[in-house]
């Protein structure tokens, strides 16, 4: 699946082709939202899974 | 469960037992108690990272492809580009409940990694058990392609490279000093009072910045001559500054951004949604301007930490949180009321829990040295102000409350105490330390700002700005008085002065003929020529510790370079110059003295038994000594019976002042790159245990292995046999203002005879006589043996269980067993 | 030679080619007689990235050179690395035992904290 | 020496030395070549008094030697 197609990606309105990809982590002390800059048309790799809240 | 238990007991059970990490539990909000839960310690138990704690190799590479892509920019211009990528680039998290933003890594649980600092570092980090991200094969792969780009290129390669091949293989032996010549690890102040008090934002910064490009342009592009040639070089360093500023005001605003998409996408909670929208508010206005609350004011505060530790692994985070926020804190919380104290309480606590959760990749030597925690995170409270009058107030009270209830080992805090702080400030300050913390540390103020003015010259205005740039140095936060960086290679391991006077400056540790030769000690006739022999080795060591760091720091703005700490210096915004570069600074260095007192009960021992009493022959204390006193048992309780330095003996007391003297005059021989001079600080942190066995044999009875004294002008644990007037009257014998620049006392207290208002006014009479001898720092361990017992049996119970090292304070369970004991067998001393 | 040169030849022989880029196979690679596991191999406390100093041999030897120079007389001794082969060096003891616990602080006799070395101790 | 664990006889310099009780007190603490146990030894006799777990007896002036080696004040 591509970012673009991912409801956690978030384009940036001054440059569509870009975006932030956010993700939930709950790892052993907390739990967190952590994001970074992708390019839409790039593949999700698998270790950045999708989820839902 | 032993927690749930916990919980169940009332405040005056646990109270009564000392247990004072459950009672925090019971007394902190619920945020307060998940944001603490949280942090990925990033100290080392012992040498070794926790569990779960992670390098990060997302910003080395991010870093690594841009500086390569800039490679024929200068220094400053090529690592702006750099670091700019990494902050617009890097991943950013935002943690459940946390009203405050901003991490050294990528996730909660990495380490920063600084890849142009030292190859040496680089190559530690490679063969590190522990800390590769999984798959550990493929970044094992990574960090050794990493490494292959860097080998040799780092800054203290470099600085190694032009160093006197002589100066550089002894003082990497690692047998006399540590730290690194360079700016890419080190302690950089931070000029407050550009930043706070003038009121500058980012953007304020930009608009400076652009002026002083328009002047010099005006003369760049006029009459041609000598004196416009440096300016060309300047524009480029403005150009980086104002580079990093815009990048820094981009990555808040992608904190603005990801709070703003939490909130509309993700968050239920009304209440959370709300704060979410605040902290982007926030992120949107900070750090581009000054703040207008004290959340804002906090947060900036954290984002300029944040961004000058991006750039480089800062060992140290020198601060004056109660004076440079109170403006915002007295707004809203006393004057327009937009918080409630609870509510600032809350941001306080989370602003300590900001900074305890930073951590970078640290060479083996600095986490032995700093058991327990990433760096001296020594924030100052209290104190006066610029006119003398008395600067504690709600926010200083606020933060002696907050510990209390996050109960972190770093930030730890310094009180800057003086004769009009008032009795409700103080009884705060004693309740932290009763709590077990250690913290915070009592600073003479006074003495230590007539010691700024005598050492360095600073005007009476600016010296009573000073804050801590590491444990214990003070260092003023004005224009010309802030120091941008202290190199800690200025750092010695004193013992060996004493050592090399003993063996003719042959190291038979590392295995190298390191000191002058200084003569046959087996020939020395009397204690004359022996003391002369300690001075030659004192003066050699200094040198080449001082002669190391001034090259380093001379070359920095060339071989690093620093854009961001640059862009929040105004003297370096004025001339376009880089901030460690020495022009427009008055000076503020010191020598760090580690495991000093060693050296007066040394060679008072010597001066004893083998000149006075002649017991024994020099020859026969040398091979004694060479032979770690194996089958000598019996001589070595002699040697340490001798006259030792705590117990008001001028014997050996007469002897460490005038060691202290011989420093203090060639203090004012040798130079720092701004002219001024090197005052010695004795202090140890956790190095004497670090050094424990890299120092040979001496003859105050020591053995190679075994813990060095806690440090400063502490008295070896349990030989200070004559109580705490005698330990104080010792201490009292050193000038604090003309022999040094500080001088660290470690005391244990007993739990039980300073509980309550009686164990209050007892304390604040220790401190009356502390204070009326003119000591300039004491600091307190008031854990009882037999807590400290029970958590050396029963860690899992005790994780809590907090402790004063040296400088520092840090969780016991985190510090090695050896550190462990060294603390419990300093005195407790009765009072 | 004066004494600069002299000292250039040290650092040289400490600095140099003892860090020079080296693949992940080499950097793994631990001999079964290698300077980490001789008891005249001391660690050194500075740059704690497998280098250390024989205690025994000094500057000038060459334990990997055909037939191996063994320099026993000098001020400085023989850098060399935690994972050197010296199969060939006539100094070579193997320590009855090494000392892996990274928790505790440095002994440069005895302690080795190279995750490589990890499982080589008793 | 010899090593009340696994009875390894040797010299005391042969036991591997790791750190004092205290300063002012004549134990010390000294590891095992063979078995790597931690020992208490009485330096002056060249004894082991006894073996010290280091992850279970408390270590200082006097935990987990109580007796051997008391504040010489």
């Amino acid at each position: 699946m591509k970012y673009k197609e991912s409801k956690n990606f978030f384009p940036y309105p001054e440059n569509p082709q870009r975006g932030d990809y956010v993700e939930r982590v709950v790892d052993p002390r907390q739990a967190y939202y952590k994001v970074k800059p992708v390019n839409a048309e790039d593949e999700i790799p698998e270790s950045a899974s999708e989820f839902q809240k | 469960m032993a927690q749930a238990a916990k919980i169940q007991e009332s405040i005056e059970d646990l109270e009564k037992k000392q247990e004072w990490w459950w009672i925090a539990e019971k007394k902190r909000s619920k945020r307060l108690d998940y944001l603490r839960k949280a942090v990925w310690k990033k100290g080392a138990i012992g040498g070794n990272y926790a569990p779960g704690v992670k390098v990060d190799l997302e910003i080395p590479v991010l870093f690594t492809q841009m500086y390569n892509w800039w490679k024929f920019d200068p220094p400053m211009l090529r690592r702006a580009k750099a670091n700019a990528h990494i902050l617009d680039n890097m991943t950013i998290f935002i943690t459940d409940h946390a009203q405050l933003v901003g991490y050294v890594g990528t996730t909660p649980n990495t380490l920063l990694w600084r890849i142009d600092g030292a190859s040496m570092v680089n190559e530690e980090l490679y063969n590190e058990p522990g800390v590769m991200p999984e798959p550990e094969q493929a970044s094992l792969k990574k960090v050794a392609d990493l490494n292959a780009a860097w080998a040799g290129q780092t800054a203290v390669d470099k600085v190694a490279r032009i160093l006197d091949p002589e100066d550089a293989v002894k003082f990497l032996s690692g047998a006399i000093g540590w730290g690194a010549p360079t700016s890419a690890y080190g302690y950089s102040g931070k000029d407050y009072e550009f930043l706070f008090a003038q009121r500058n934002g980012f953007l304020d910064i930009i608009e400076k910045i652009d002026e002083a490009i328009e002047k010099a342009e005006d003369r760049t592009m006029g009459a041609p001559g000598p004196d416009i040639l440096p300016l060309y070089e300047r524009l480029q360093n403005w150009d980086a500054m104002k580079m990093i500023l815009e990048a820094s005001i981009r990555y808040a605003n992608r904190y603005a951004r990801l709070a703003r998409i939490i909130a509309e996408n993700y968050e239920t909670d009304p209440t959370r949604k709300e704060e979410l929208i605040r902290l982007a508010e926030t992120c949107e206005h900070v750090p581009a301007h000054a703040p207008r609350s004290l959340q804002e004011s906090l947060q900036y505060d954290h984002f300029v930490q944040v961004l000058a530790r991006i750039e480089a692994l800062e060992g140290a985070w020198p601060a004056r949180p109660d004076y440079y926020h109170w403006p915002m804190y007295h707004k809203d919380v006393n004057v327009e009321k937009n918080i409630t104290r609870e509510e600032a309480l809350d941001l306080v606590g989370e602003f300590m829990i900001r900074a305890y959760e930073v951590g970078g990749f640290g060479p083996r030597w600095a986490r032995e040295g700093l058991q327990g925690i990433t760096g001296t995170w020594v924030w100052t409270l209290g104190g006066v102000n610029k006119d003398g009058t008395d600067a504690c107030n709600d926010l200083t009270v606020a933060f002696l409350q907050a510990a209390r209830m996050v109960r972190v080992a770093n930030p730890t805090f310094a009180f800057r105490w003086h004769p009009k702080v008032a009795d409700d400030v103080m009884r705060e300050v004693f309740e932290c330390i009763r709590h077990g913390l250690g913290y915070p540390s009592i600073r003479n103020d006074p003495v230590l700002i007539q010691n700024a003015m005598h050492w360095h010259g600073h005007p009476l205005e600016e010296a009573r700005t000073w804050v801590h740039q590491a444990c214990m140095s003070p260092c003023p936060t004005t224009k010309h008085g802030v120091q941008p960086m202290r190199m800690a290679s200025a750092t010695a391991n004193c013992a060996k002065m004493v050592e090399y006077a003993l063996h003719n400056g042959y190291d038979f540790v590392v295995q190298m003929q390191m000191g002058p030769k200084t003569g046959d000690a087996a020939k020395f006739k009397d204690f004359e020529e022996f003391f002369a022999a300690w001075v030659k080795q004192m003066e050699w060591l200094t040198n080449t510790l001082v002669r190391t760091v001034n090259l380093g720091r001379y070359k920095d703005p060339e071989f690093f370079g620093r854009p961001f700490l640059s862009a929040t210096y105004e003297r370096a915004v004025e001339s376009g110059l880089d901030a460690v570069s020495p022009v427009g600074e008055r000076g503020n260095c010191w020598i760090t003295g580690f495991t000093w007192v060693e050296n007066a009960d040394s060679l008072a021992a010597v001066k004893k038994l083998v000149f006075d009493d002649k017991k024994y022959t020099m020859a026969e204390l040398l091979d004694a000594l060479r032979t770690n006193w194996e089958g000598r048992e019996d001589m070595r309780l002699d040697f340490v019976k001798a006259p030792k330095w705590g117990n008001d003996d001028d014997y050996v007391d007469d002897i460490m002042l005038r060691c202290l003297r011989e420093v203090a005059r060639h203090s004012r021989e040798i130079q720092c790159p701004c002219g001024n001079t090197w005052p010695l600080l004795p202090e140890n942190v956790s190095g004497n245990i670090h050094y424990s066995s890299i120092v040979g044999a001496l003859p105050n009875g020591r053995r190679l292995g075994d813990a060095l004294y806690d440090g400063g002008i502490s008295p070896g644990p349990g030989l200070d046999k004559k109580g705490p007037t005698a330990v104080l009257k010792s201490c009292g014998k050193i000038d604090h203002v003309g022999d040094g620049r500080a001088f660290l006392l470690n005391q244990r207290l007993s739990p039980t005879q300073l509980a309550g208002e009686k164990g209050y006014q007892l304390w604040k009479a220790y401190i009356k006589t502390w204070a009326d001898l003119g000591l300039d720092h004491v600091q307190f361990n008031m854990v009882s043996d037999e807590t400290l017992r029970a958590a050396q049996r029963d860690p899992e119970k005790y994780q809590e269980v907090i402790v004063r090292v040296a400088g520092y304070s840090a969780h016991f369970v985190d510090i090695s067993r050896k550190t462990q004991d060294n603390i419990i067998q300093r005195t407790i001393q009765g009072i | 030679m004066g004494r600069r040169d002299e000292w250039k030849q040290v650092q040289n022989s400490m600095y140099g080619e003892i860090t020079k880029a080296r693949s992940v196979e080499e950097r793994e690679k631990v001999p079964d007689a290698a300077c980490g596991l001789c008891k005249n191999f001391a660690e050194n406390a500075y740059a704690s990235d497998g280098r250390g100093l024989c205690k025994i041999l000094k500057v000038g030897s060459n334990i990997a050179a055909d037939p191996p120079v063994f320099v026993t007389a000098g001020e400085v001794g023989l850098p060399t690395m935690f994972n050197t082969d010296a199969a060939a060096c006539a100094h070579y003891a193997k320590m009855d035992f090494i000392d892996t616990d990274g928790t505790e602080v440095a002994d440069p006799g005895y302690r080795r904290v190279q995750r490589q070395m990890e499982g080589k101790g008793k | 020496m010899k090593c009340t664990e696994c009875s390894f006889e040797a010299p005391v310099a042969k036991f591997r030395y790791l750190y004092n009780a205290r300063i002012d007190a004549s134990i010390a603490l000294r590891q095992c070549p063979q078995c790597q146990a931690w020992l208490a030894v009485d330096e002056l006799s060249g004894s082991v008094k006894q073996k010290v777990g280091p992850g279970e007896a408390p270590w200082g002036k006097s935990a987990g030697i109580e007796g051997l080696a008391e504040d010489a004040r």
